[in-house]
């Protein structure tokens, strides 16, 4: 049944359990509007043909009945707010964190879209995930507003010029999905495409070994280098003491107390924007001193500095993790603004 | 110019549209400003303590000056339609100057104003000098948006002017009467707004 | 203070007077609530300072509003025109500052959802 | 204002005297009559550019790779479509050319509140206009219509121009708007109190207030994209810690409401054609009028819908979408007493009542799309893909355009005097409504099957879709094309209609067609309702309708 009312659609294959919820709502939905409009089509024309006359005859004067009209109006909003409630709380879902996520940093630009993968590595245009794995993307522009459009998923996010966002994916089934810009974004929009490649864990993992041969230095070794090199170890320590801010240590995964009372889980999304727009969110007990690293701070850097900070709670038992080596771009020379005051 | 225009059927009924049209096109202009004081709310929100800090920066004398102006001015401008309701021509049109005055002189202020802004390198759109300095922080939604506020005021602070010259020059010749002052009216509710507007500005601008 | 003021005198009716003298007080008011507002600014009232301030704007706007520009002695349709452009004023500003100070953080997750375990070390890859 | 207004425009300097004093009398007329028919005029001609530039995007498409266009001019044309019909055509065609005609007539006055107001009004929209077309012709846009920034702060092409002239055009808005309102508050027979007026005239007073409130945004948020563009300014630049989706804000607090000064005259229209042909009082007069100022004012409240996905916070996101599903219960209302204004009539099925059905259903069928993507994680699929363009198509064309042309064959009698041939009034009807489906309806699949909009090319596997859309696309050309024709032949050579050939008892059609220049020979004292039906006017036989068919 699914399946046949998704073709009569014409939607893509779903990728994700969220995407079959939404079809499910498209459907009763989009069902609801075709029936709605046949019946106020069909009402028409039995009133019309009923009612048609080649005399002009005087009518009675009828006005309807004000509690009638209260109900129906009742009726309408609650089947229109029962919508939106199913809605939202799907929507909300693209929003909402995952655990356990393959976290991928997605940079757009005219008119190409950039992947920067958890082991430092990157590709263009083509995006290999694993399957049954949350993907979760954070996002940001270069240029002017694009908009990260996979209609496998059902997803879209709009890409921003100095900002990150992030959307939750959940975990996909194997297959390739089109990547679309969907925000208009100048001559070539309409070219600005790329693939998704969900592939099973096995092909994965060897897609991983089989890629990258150059690369000399371990993310996370990136990493702490980028750290000191940008000055965060002013202010913050990786051994649990607590400096001019919070510590790094055991900080990825945990949930940070805000100083609004507030708790957000410190994945990688939020350590992106800890970094890039530090004011917005600060940690309870500590001042809003922390400068915005937004401009400064490349996309495969900032990448790099997550993973370390990741690392940074498996070092007591697991030193050394075995992260494929990698490869970063050299930093962005593009890069607007110097962090020196 | 005749009183009644003829389909009209009465002349409170035109004097009732004209003040109403009035209104409605106030209504209009205040939706002008609303967009800058939405975007001043937004960015003081993201930028707390830069906005904080721009108004330390601003010619807070000046512009306090200039809000003591507009509002006497202001005052001019409404005993002006009080003194042609009792058909003083003379001191109306002697207030409708000195409004006209007050707005010039406003002017002149917010010029030397901005010259001072321009000395310490503070320019619209984040140019110049002052940004450079301080290149850590973000000031320029700040001064963008003051420059854009103040000078959209400081037009329809001209266009009042105008207003208010051509309508004095109109009861100069005698146009209006006490019983025909709608006009004049307008143009002292057009002037009005200009002030109100400023009474919220300056605040957010000079003061905190 | 009345000869003090242009277009304040001592002749004419009662209340035509009154009438003027009153314009002149609003006026003499306005300038006294700026002064308070300037004064309040050298004071270290941090986060309060704005709230006052713009409540002393709201003060001077009434003024302005109710004994210059006459606005309750206007018609019924002329103050719901300016009061509905006040109110979509209000509508744009509150909207969108909203969305301004509430972003990034999705606080409508259940409880549950939101206060997650820490994760296990492997979050990165799959093994 | 009794004094002559001495015009110093020599319009035709060289020509005989003759045409220039006619000339004059119409490019100056003061009279709202003439000025709605010289309104009438101004929007029909950016109805068929607009038109021209839609049947160029369509048969681009008629092929997946380029077709007959480069995707530089492709992108230009769809901005020229966008700007075109939006600002030139609907937002200015029913109130100016039918509200200012019908108003007046509507309310038993002479005239509009601010005759000379209206008249200079008409010359903005003219310059703005002419501006717009010039500046799009030789410099070309390419933002879209939304003129989103960053990317038209520095887009390479004529976006200072264009947005000059689309401030100017606001200022044309404006004016009508307060003029409107003016109008109708002030210049009201002394018998037509509020809960008599006309529908339409509701209509209309419901749109100008949007007009009032809403125009002025979209002007500052032009200027600002101006001085970024013009002088770096950059507001809204990320770099300089600026928001772009602030700028989209903005843009949307207008925007959003501008489609309802889209709809509302159109279903002005719509509640007066029903009426009148099913010879009946509204199923509910009230339910119209409080659903008109209730779509006027909570259609302020939901712009953040088009920004779901914008990067705007979930909470923000949340209340937009709610609030959008209020506004649409207004519509729903309406829809519904339409219909069950039907029951009990004694309907005279003619063009106009043809092109009410084929609203009813397009218009219900965009509107319940319009539900669907506030529903919002259905809007995350959607957004910017071919099923908003469809939405906004069933709405606009099917619901707006439809209206328009109601209108037309609805006060064509009123205005000219003639009666026009309803055997091919009523196969353009067919033809439009035919057209229009195969359209768009394929749209609504392309957007299903993932196709974003404002693409020159597409992958292949979307042809079929695209051909259908194509095809349509001249069906409903055709269709245009004969009722325009069928007007036009009317015109000129058709038979006299006489003074109300609907047997209509609104206010407008309660003096003779066409009306003298002072409206009313004498004003009626409008006794009787605009909608009552139940008794037959003495002086009236009552007619067989068929003796109304032109031969
Ligand atoms: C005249 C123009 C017009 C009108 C009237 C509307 C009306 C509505 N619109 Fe539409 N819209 C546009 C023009 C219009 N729109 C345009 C131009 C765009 C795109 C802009 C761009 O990006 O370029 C757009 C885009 C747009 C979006 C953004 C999509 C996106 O970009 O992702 C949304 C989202 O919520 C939306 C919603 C609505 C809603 C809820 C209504 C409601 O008002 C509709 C209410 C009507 C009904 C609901 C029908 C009557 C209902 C019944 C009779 C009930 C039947 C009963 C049952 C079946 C229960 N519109
Ligand atoms: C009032 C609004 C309105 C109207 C009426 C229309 C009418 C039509 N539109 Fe338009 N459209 C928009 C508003 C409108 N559109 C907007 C706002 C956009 C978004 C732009 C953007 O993305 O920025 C859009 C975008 C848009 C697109 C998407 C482009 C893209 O995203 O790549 C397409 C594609 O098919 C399209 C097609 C059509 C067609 C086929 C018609 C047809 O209905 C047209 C029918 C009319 C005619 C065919 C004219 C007939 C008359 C003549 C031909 C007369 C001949 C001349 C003389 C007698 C002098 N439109
Ligand atoms: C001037 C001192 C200073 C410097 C330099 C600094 N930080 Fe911070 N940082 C802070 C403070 C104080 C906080 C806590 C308050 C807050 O959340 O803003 C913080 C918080 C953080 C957090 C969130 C920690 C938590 O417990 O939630 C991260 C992640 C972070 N900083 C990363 C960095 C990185 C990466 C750099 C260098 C590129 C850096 N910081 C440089 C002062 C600094
Ligand atoms: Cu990138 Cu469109
Ligand atoms: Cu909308």
């Amino acid at each position: 049944m699914y399946e046949l009312l998704r073709r009569l659609f014409f939607l893509p294959r779903a990728a994700t359990e969220l995407a079959r919820a939404i079809d499910a709502l498209h459907f009763v939905v989009i069902g609801t509007t075709l029936l709605g409009s046949l019946a106020i089509a069909a009402a028409a024309i039995w009133l019309i043909t009923r009612y048609r006359s080649d005399v002009v005859r005087p009518t009675p004067h009828q006005s309807a009945r004000a509690s009638r009209e209260w109900l129906l109006a009742l009726a309408v909003v609650s089947a229109f707010l029962a919508a939106w409630v199913v809605g939202y709380k799907q929507f909300l879902r693209f929003h909402e964190p995952a655990p356990n996520a393959f976290t991928v940093y997605v940079t757009a630009k005219q008119w190409m879209w950039k992947f920067t993968y958890p082991d430092g590595r990157s590709t263009t245009d083509i995006l290999t995930v694993p399957e049954d794995q949350p993907l979760e993307l954070v996002m940001t522009s270069r240029d002017v507003i694009h908009s990260f459009y996979l209609p496998g998923f059902r997803a879209k996010q709009d890409v921003l010029p100095g900002r990150y966002v992030t959307l939750s994916l959940g975990a996909a089934r194997a297959g390739n999905y089109r990547i679309s810009c969907a925000e208009y974004c100048g001559i070539s929009h309409y070219a600005m495409s790329g693939e998704l490649r969900v592939l099973p864990a096995r092909e994965f993992q060897a897609w991983l070994e089989a890629g990258s041969p150059d690369q000399n230095s371990s993310l996370v070794e990136l990493g702490r280098t980028a750290s000191a090199r940008h000055g965060c170890f002013a202010c913050h320590t990786d051994d649990g003491q607590t400096h001019v801010g919070p510590t790094w240590s055991g900080l990825f995964g945990s949930e940070v107390l805000l100083a609004d009372g507030t708790r957000v889980l410190a994945d990688a999304a939020y350590l992106t924007r800890s970094m890039m727009d530090p004011q917005a969110e600060i940690v309870a007990g500590f001042q809003p001193v922390m400068p915005t690293y937004l401009g400064s701070l490349p996309q495969p850097e900032a990448a790099a500095i997550v993973e370390y900070i990741r690392s940074l709670r498996r070092a007591e038992r697991e030193p050394n993790p075995t992260l494929p080596t990698v490869q970063v771009a050299p930093p962005d020379a593009g890069a607007t603004r110097s962090s020196a005051p | 110019m005749s009183e009644l225009a003829d389909h009209f059927d009465s002349p409170e009924r035109q004097a009732h549209a004209a003040r109403l049209g009035m209104w409605v096109f106030l209504g209009s202009e205040l939706l002008l400003f609303a967009g800058l004081f939405t975007l001043y709310g937004a960015y003081r929100t993201k930028f707390p303590a830069e906005f904080a800090e721009g108004v330390r920066h601003s010619t807070k004398l000046l512009g306090s000056l200039n809000t003591a102006i507009l509002l006497v001015s202001s005052s001019f401008a409404a005993l002006a339609v009080e003194q042609l309701r009792r058909a003083r021509r003379g001191r109306a049109l002697g207030l409708l100057l000195a409004t006209q005055a007050c707005g010039v002189v406003f002017l002149v202020l917010k010029f030397i104003e901005y010259s001072k802004h321009f000395a310490l390198g503070i320019y619209p759109g984040g140019q110049g000098r002052f940004f450079a300095a301080h290149a850590s922080a973000h000031f320029e939604p700040f001064w963008t948006l003051y420059f854009l506020t103040t000078g959209l005021h400081a037009l329809h602070v001209a266009v009042g002017i105008l207003v208010l010259a051509f309508t004095t020059l109109a009861l100069g010749r005698g146009s209006f009467g006490p019983k025909f002052i709608h006009p004049v009216h307008n143009a002292t509710l057009y002037w009005h707004l200009v002030d109100l507007i400023w009474i919220f500005v300056w605040p957010l601008y000079y003061l905190a | 203070m009345a000869p003090l003021l242009p277009g304040v005198d001592d002749s004419g009716s009662g209340s035509e007077q009154a009438h003027a003298r009153k314009l002149a007080l609003a006026g003499l008011a306005l300038l006294a609530l700026a002064g308070l507002s300037f004064g309040l600014s050298y004071l270290r009232l941090a986060a309060w300072a704005l709230p006052i301030a713009l409540l002393i704007a709201l003060a001077k706007a009434s003024l302005v509003l109710g004994c210059f520009m006459e606005f309750w002695r206007e018609a019924v349709s002329v103050r719901l025109a300016a009061l509905t452009a006040l109110v979509m004023l209000l509508l744009l500003a509150t909207f969108t500052i909203a969305d301004v100070a509430t972003r990034e953080r999705p606080p409508l997750l259940p409880p549950e959802q939101a206060a997650l375990t820490p994760l296990t070390p492997t979050g990165a890859l799959p093994p | 204002m009794t004094t002559t207004f001495e015009p110093e425009l020599r319009v035709v300097p060289s020509a005989p005297p003759r045409v220039r004093d006619l000339a004059r009398e119409w490019l100056l007329t003061r009279d709202h009559k003439r000025i709605g028919i010289l309104y009438f005029a101004a929007t029909s001609l950016a109805l068929a550019l607009g038109g021209t530039f839609a049947l160029l995007l369509r048969i681009e498409h008629l092929t997946p790779g380029p077709t007959i266009v480069s995707p530089a001019t492709y992108d230009r044309l769809f901005t020229l479509h966008g700007v075109t019909m939006v600002w030139l055509f609907l937002i200015p065609s029913i109130p100016t050319a039918f509200g200012n005609y019908l108003v007046p007539l509507q309310i038993g006055a002479r005239e509009v509140a601010f005759p000379r107001l209206n008249l200079l009004s008409f010359w903005i929209y003219v310059f703005g206009a002419a501006f717009v077309l010039c500046a799009m012709g030789l410099g070309g846009l390419d933002t879209g219509w939304t003129f989103y920034v960053p990317y038209s702060s520095s887009a390479p092409s004529a976006v200072v121009p264009t947005l000059v002239g689309i401030f100017i055009v606001g200022w044309s808005t404006i004016l009508t708007g307060v003029n409107f309102i003016v109008t109708i508050h002030t210049m009201r027979a002394r018998s037509v109190s509020w809960m008599r007026l006309p529908l339409f005239t509701w209509a209309i007073y419901g749109t100008s207030i949007i007009q009032v409130l809403a125009t002025p945004v979209l002007g500052l948020s032009l200027l600002i994209v101006m001085l970024d563009h013009a002088f770096s300014w950059g507001l809204f630049d990320a770099a300089r810690g600026g928001d772009p989706v602030l700028y989209q804000h903005l843009f949307w607090f207008y925007s959003h409401p501008a489609v309802y000064i889209m709809i509302l005259p159109a279903m002005g229209v719509i509640s007066e054609v029903v009426s009148t042909f099913a010879h009946k009082n509204p199923h509910s007069y009230r339910a119209i009028v409080y659903a008109t100022l209730g779509i006027a004012f909570v259609g302020f409240l939901t712009w953040g819908h088009h920004m779901f996905v914008a990067g705007m916070s979930v909470f923000d996101a949340g209340a937009f979408g709610v609030l959008s599903m209020l506004v649409a219960v207004f519509s729903a209302i309406k829809v519904f007493t339409w219909v069950a204004t039907l029951r009990n009539g004694s309907i005279m099925l003619k063009t106009p009542l043809l092109y009410v059905f084929a609203f009813l259903f397009l218009f219900v069928f965009g509107g319940m799309s319009g539900v669907a993507v506030a529903t919002m994680s259905l809007d995350v699929h959607w957004h910017d893909t071919y099923f908003v363009v469809a939405h906004f198509h069933f709405i606009m064309v099917g619901g707006a355009l439809t209206a328009w042309l109601a209108a037309l064959h609805y006060w064509f009698p009123k205005v000219t005097g003639r009666s026009y041939s309803e055997r091919v009034g009523m196969l353009a009807a067919v033809l439009v409504s035919a057209g229009f489906f195969a359209t768009f309806f394929p749209q609504f699949l392309l957007g299903n099957a993932g196709m974003p909009r404002r693409y020159y090319s597409y992958p292949p596997e979307f042809t079929a879709l695209n051909v259908a859309s194509t095809l349509g696309s001249w069906l409903l050309a055709s269709g245009l094309l004969l009722a325009l024709f069928g007007l036009a032949h009317a015109f000129l050579f058709g038979p006299p209609s006489g003074d109300n050939p609907w047997r209509s008892r609104c206010f407008e059609w309660r003096t003779a067609s066409p009306p003298p220049t002072h409206d009313f020979e004498q004003v009626p004292s409008f006794e009787l309702d605009a909608y009552d039906y139940t008794t037959p006017w003495p002086e009236e036989p009552s007619l067989d309708s068929s003796a109304e068919e032109p031969s």
